[in-house]
């Protein structure tokens, strides 16, 4: 579904256009359920939303038309309650190609390259079946890439779950893992990227987000339209089943005609090989020239791809459910219209031009029918065998679902836990270095080498800075450009201050992307939520997305499109809200990417940007005190934005031998990350620091404060490094020195010195996560 | 106690795409088998279990398929042999 | 120097190779799946991906592929071959090779660097390494756990058919060294003829030291020398 | 003709390491369930062919499994069922 941010808000056009008149109007089909107020309210439609498709029908409308706009009236596909604050964000720049309200967004990166990139979240169905939901998650993201044009060739994931001491968790963890992975490494697309949280916040319902990437030269963008009279509709890969048909509540007899009610699973299984035959194929198809518009037929299936795409082109669509390739027999054109099976498209193809299509889609072992064409009529026209079942004006159910803004407080809990005095918690209960080690092994803070080696990180040989740094760095193929790339959302900074959260989610994801020496340009978000329906939660909503708004328009990075899941709640309890950020930037050579971990003994170490010492929403308060409490970090913007330009100009200059930037677990992680260098290849090296701030250890090691990087350079360069931050106005001090390799970390404050022997730190921050999963 | 070797069949739910099955039956079908008109794929477990009587053997199966062998969601499951040591190898 | 690179419809590592040969000067050609002959090629590699899904086996339905009785016809009249990762399993299922590659010990697909030692050069796939050579490479597979019968086992040890080793950062077979469980900690072994060639690791990926390695680039040179050898003998 | 189901089950030869079958029974045993000895994982693979006897039926699948459904380095089958329509699904 495209996020319409900059939504044109389309008024619903008054009645059916001129034209429907003459066709004759869909009669009830033989075994259609009455509508009754019942059947109205189990498709999610309010008596006034009902209504309203009266007044737009001008008559009552047939079951299967029913299903239609509860479909696109859903909150997936018609964003009702969040249409009007997502107009609030920025989205444009010069750069933005492709805003909100197509599969993906699409930017200039230069060079004459577009990249296209997209997430969106399959939490649901990855509740249910971890692997298969989250193997589709990948399916579908990845589709809404490749049809605009563009070949995938990076993905990242977001990924929020319960804590792992849960068995229930550490199954759906280890499902979702190996979901995404296998469906990316079958279809052939490094990972690049992503995160990983654990927190109780998220024990009924985890979060995952998938999120693609991909690039094009700007002159083969295509768009979802369906443009020119006459055209052809054609269905292009697997065949429909009766999977994931639309959450309608009624009883199965009534839907399908003589089988079992276990024939309609709820769950969508992925077939990543099919998948990778309809990625060259489409791509292909596009290159050839025989097609105008093409679509992912995902939620919604043919109903939100032919629906959407007359409604972009202002044109209409008709089409025979009969000649769509199905799975199962006996599917009714309800079925068909609503059906969610993955590796689909619809097509629109250039008369006289199918044929040649087909031929396309023959070379890739692969199906194309035609079941329709384009029309004049502006309507979304349906027919079963010749008979119409269907007959709705397009423009109205794409843009007419009505939107709401509902108003919302804070909630008194959150409220109470974000104005706790946390002081008495500052002490560590077992001394320092206990407390470091804690933090360094929490789940949160530990390496996710488990997660991210089960994903193929290397295939297509351009992955210039895996998984395991600040972004991921992608080379653009046959260049020296790179696209950067990060996903980002503190959860719980988020919830216990959804503005501040949502601005530290962009301005981090911002920073891990300038760490690599790439200027950050644009976003895509997911907002993960609990129901709209809520006060608290509608207040979470605005907040997050004023955040959002307020920071990306200061960080110059407009937002191109993006997915909004609401009803994330399990027995009224919902997750915290959770704006996933993900953020890509271009960096002109890759040969200049600046890489996470410190390298050479002797290499001063340099910290840019203060430290204030923010424990509220802390790891440190997580983890060793079951807190999720206090004012988590503010973000300073022009500070921030200061911090980044500083970073990426000495980046350009050459004059960094590391950047890394500070968050979950404070300086205590990002130093110890610095240290142990990546996995199997890296290197280990020691580093004496000392600090000299007037603030308590715990704040000063374990502080989330935004705004910060730690930095190396070569010794003769140091001055130089520090005149920079000067003239950019960010503070930025000496903290100590890169020592011999395998050497301990020692850290030296004001009240204490630590001494952390490298194993120990490997030990802990390797070893936490496999631990755990293989126990 | 005695030895059985209890046979699990464990199957895709009818209605679910199956690539595995749908590959394969492309692939046979490449191969001329023409005659071949589905194929689905499931897994076979084979458990050597101690139990006193072939009907308790299966029973406690059938609690472990419930809880770790099958999947609720995508799966179905058939006990189908207790048997003496040794059987299904 | 023509190497023939064989694309089947789930090949994911058929442009890495092609840049390999690239970059080792020889001149490398995609032939699809579906093409009966190779082309006049002068070697073939089939590279790493998920040629038909690997559904059922790894590489158990890519061989059937129209285009395998060309390569299993080249192989058998001594023409260089080089199975790379997937490759390596669809030359091990059509029988060009020996033994097969299991699910890995962890049963996770792994994607992670891992060290191999050079065991013999002077092969048309080796000539350019040094023997014992410790080489660092990106490995990524599910199935990569190489099994052989005992019997079989022996003739590829006595007959020095092992090339590549899993090893630790010294150059030892270690236990903890073997990334998937493979036997012996075989990385990549040769037919017994000596000109079809199956390993797990990618060299293709190992080309560029911005991408990390350029520890798999002499496997190429070795492989278009040794082209370039037999055309001016 | 007729249509069968032929249930064929590929199961991993002895002596072969299993992975997931030991997977399996780490985890069954950290369940609690002490009684099981050993586990082995394969697959059971149904074909829905069209001839004309069952002995039919089984024979084209024989020739299959040599072909294309088993790996005769590793893996043994057994074709262990010729019903009709539908059966083991
Ligand atoms: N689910 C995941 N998939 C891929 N890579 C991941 C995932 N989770 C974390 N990573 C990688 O691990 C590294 C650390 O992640 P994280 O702790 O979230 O870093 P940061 O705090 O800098 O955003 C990053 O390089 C990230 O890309
Ligand atoms: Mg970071």
């Amino acid at each position: 579904m495209a996020n319409p941010a900059s939504g044109n808000g389309g008024a619903p056009a008054a009645g059916g256009p001129g034209g429907t008149a003459t066709l004759e109007s869909p009669l009830p089909r033989p075994g259609d359920p009455a509508i009754t107020p019942e059947l109205v309210e189990d498709h999610g439609l309010s008596p006034d939303e009902y209504a309203q498709i009266r007044r737009i029908m001008g008559r009552e409308p047939t079951f299967t038309e029913l299903g239609v706009f509860s479909a696109m009236w859903s909150e997936h596909c018609g964003y009702k309650n969040s249409k009007r604050l997502l107009r609030l964000l920025p989205t444009q720049a010069p750069w933005v190609i492709q805003g909100p309200g197509e599969n993906a967004g699409v930017i200039d990166v230069g060079g004459g390259y577009a990249l296209a990139f997209k997430i969106e979240s399959h939490n649901h169905p990855s509740a249910v079946e971890p692997y298969q939901g989250a193997a589709t998650g990948v399916g579908g993201i990845l589709r809404d890439v490749f049809t605009m044009g563009a070949r995938p060739v990076a993905t990242l994931n977001s990924l929020h779950f319960g804590d792992l001491d849960i068995p229930r968790v550490r199954y759906l963890f280890g499902g979702v893992v190996k979901g995404l992975g296998d469906y990316g490494n079958c279809v052939g697309i490094p990972s690049t990227g992503g995160e990983v949280y654990f927190d109780r916040g998220y024990e009924d319902n985890p979060i995952v987000n998938a999120m693609c990437l991909g690039l094009m030269r700007k002159e083969d963008l295509i768009r979802g339209t369906a443009e020119g009279v006459g055209n052809t509709l054609m269905a292009v890969g697997a065949r429909t089943g009766r999977d994931g048909i639309h959450g309608a509540t009624f009883a199965s007899e009534e839907l399908s005609e003589g089988d079992d009610e276990a024939s309609r699973p709820q769950v969508q299984v992925g077939d990543p090989f099919t998948e990778k035959l309809l990625l060259e194929a489409s791509l292909e198809l596009i290159a050839s020239g025989h097609i105008v518009g093409i679509q992912d037929m995902g939620a919604a299936g043919l109903t939100s791809s032919g629906a959407e795409m007359a409604g972009r082109s202002g044109t209409g669509v008709e089409m025979d459910v009969a000649l769509v390739p199905v799975r199962e027999q006996g599917m009714t054109p309800y079925e068909i219209l609503l059906s969610e099976s993955q590796e689909r498209m619809l097509v629109v193809a250039e008369a006289g031009k199918e044929d040649a299509v087909r031929e396309i889609l023959e070379k890739w072992e692969l199906e194309a029918e035609t079941i329709g064409s384009v029309t004049a009529t502006g309507s979304f026209r349906v027919l079963e065998g010749g008979v119409a079942v269907a007959d709705i004006p397009a423009l109205p159910l794409t843009d007419g679902c009505p939107t709401y803004e509902r108003q919302g407080a804070e909630g008194d809990d959150v409220r109470e836990l974000r104005e706790m005095d946390i002081a008495p918690y500052v002490e560590p209960p077992g001394g320092l270095e206990d407390a470091f080690l804690r933090v360094v092994g929490s789940p949160n803070v530990a390496s996710k080498q488990w997660v991210y080696e089960q994903y193929d990180t290397t295939v297509r040989g351009n992955s210039i800075e895996r998984p395991g740094g600040d972004a991921g760095v992608i080379r653009i193929p046959g260049t020296n450009r790179g696209v950067a790339a990060s996903t980002d959302c503190n959860g719980r900074h988020t919830y216990l201050n959804p503005r501040a959260g949502a601005m530290g989610a962009v301005a981090e994801a911002a920073r891990n992307v300038a760490c690599t020496g790439a200027v950050p340009m644009a976003v895509t978000n997911c907002l993960n939520f609990g129901s709209p329906l809520k006060s608290h939660i509608q207040h979470q909503f605005r907040e997050a997305v004023l955040g959002m708004r307020d920071a990306c328009a200061y960080l110059e990075t407009p937002v191109t499109g993006g997915n909004v899941s609401f009803y994330n709640e399990t027995d009224g309890k919902a997750v915290y809200p959770t704006p996933v950020i993900g953020m890509v930037g271009v960096i002109d050579d890759v040969e200049a990417v600046v890489r996470y971990a410190f390298r050479d003994p002797g290499d001063p170490i340099l910290l840019l940007g203060a430290n204030t010492g923010e424990l509220g929403g802390s790891e440190y308060l997580y983890a060793l005190h079951g807190l999720v409490a206090g004012e988590p970090p503010p973000v300073d913007l022009p500070a921030e934005r200061a911090l980044q330009r500083c970073i990426l100009a000495m980046a350009q200059l050459r004059l960094l031998k590391s950047a890394h930037d500070v968050a979950s677990g404070g300086l205590a992680a990002t130093l110890t990350e610095c240290c142990l260098g990546r996995p199997r290849t890296g290197r280990s090296v020691g580093a004496a620091v000392r600090f000299t701030d007037a603030l308590s250890d715990t704040a000063l090691l374990f502080g989330e404060d935004h705004g910060r990087v730690v930095l190396t350079c070569a010794p003769e360069d140091e001055d130089r490094l520090l005149r920079h931050a000067a003239n950019y106005g960010v503070p930025c001090a000496r903290i100590g020195t890169v020592t011999d390799p395998r050497a301990p970390l020692e850290i030296e404050t004001p009240s204490s010195r630590l001494r952390l022997e490298s194993e120990t730190l490997r030990e802990r921050y390797y070893g936490v996560i496999p631990d755990i999963m293989n126990q | 106690m005695t030895r059985f070797t209890v046979e699990v069949l464990v199957t895709p739910r009818p209605g679910l795409l199956d690539p595995q099955g749908k590959a394969i039956h492309h692939a046979l079908s490449s191969l001329g088998y023409d005659a071949v008109e589905d194929v689905r794929v499931g897994k076979a477990i084979y458990l050597e279990v101690a139990a006193a009587t072939p009907e308790d053997a299966r029973e406690r199966a059938e609690e472990m398929c419930r809880k770790l062998l099958a999947n609720p969601v995508t799966e179905d499951f058939r006990i189908t042999a207790a048997e003496g040591d040794g059987a299904g190898r | 120097m023509k190497v023939a690179i064989i694309t089947f419809p789930g090949s994911n590592c058929d442009q890495d190779c092609h840049r390999s040969v690239e970059l080792a000067c020889g001149s490398p050609r995609y032939v699809w799946h579906r093409e009966t002959s190779l082309g006049g090629a002068d070697a073939v590699i089939v590279p790493g991906g998920f040629a038909h899904g690997d559904y059922l086996r790894p590489g158990a339905i890519a061989r059937f592929s129209p285009v395998m009785d060309a390569v299993t016809r080249f192989g058998r009249d001594g023409g260089l071959i080089v199975g790379i990762c997937n490759g390596f399993q669809v030359l091990c299922e059509a029988g060009l090779l020996p033994g097969a590659l299991l699910r890995n010990r962890s049963l996770r697909f792994q994607s992670h660097h891992c060290r191999m030692r050079v065991e013999r050069t002077g092969t048309p796939f080796t000539s350019t390494f040094r023997e014992g050579q410790v080489l660092g490479m990106p490995l990524s597979h599910a199935d990569g756990n190489y099994y052989a019968n005992p019997e079989t086992l022996a003739d590829l040890e006595a007959e020095g058919r092992v090339l590549f080793r899993y090893c630790d950062a010294r150059g030892n077979a270690t236990a903890e060294a073997n990334p998937n469980g493979s036997l012996h900690n075989i990385a990549g072994i040769v037919n017994a003829r000596g000109n079809v060639l199956g390993m797990m690791p990618h060299p293709d990926r190992a080309i560029e030291a911005v991408l990390g390695s350029v520890d798999g680039l002499p496997l190429f040179e070795s492989l278009v020398g040794a082209i370039a050898r037999k055309e001016v003998a």
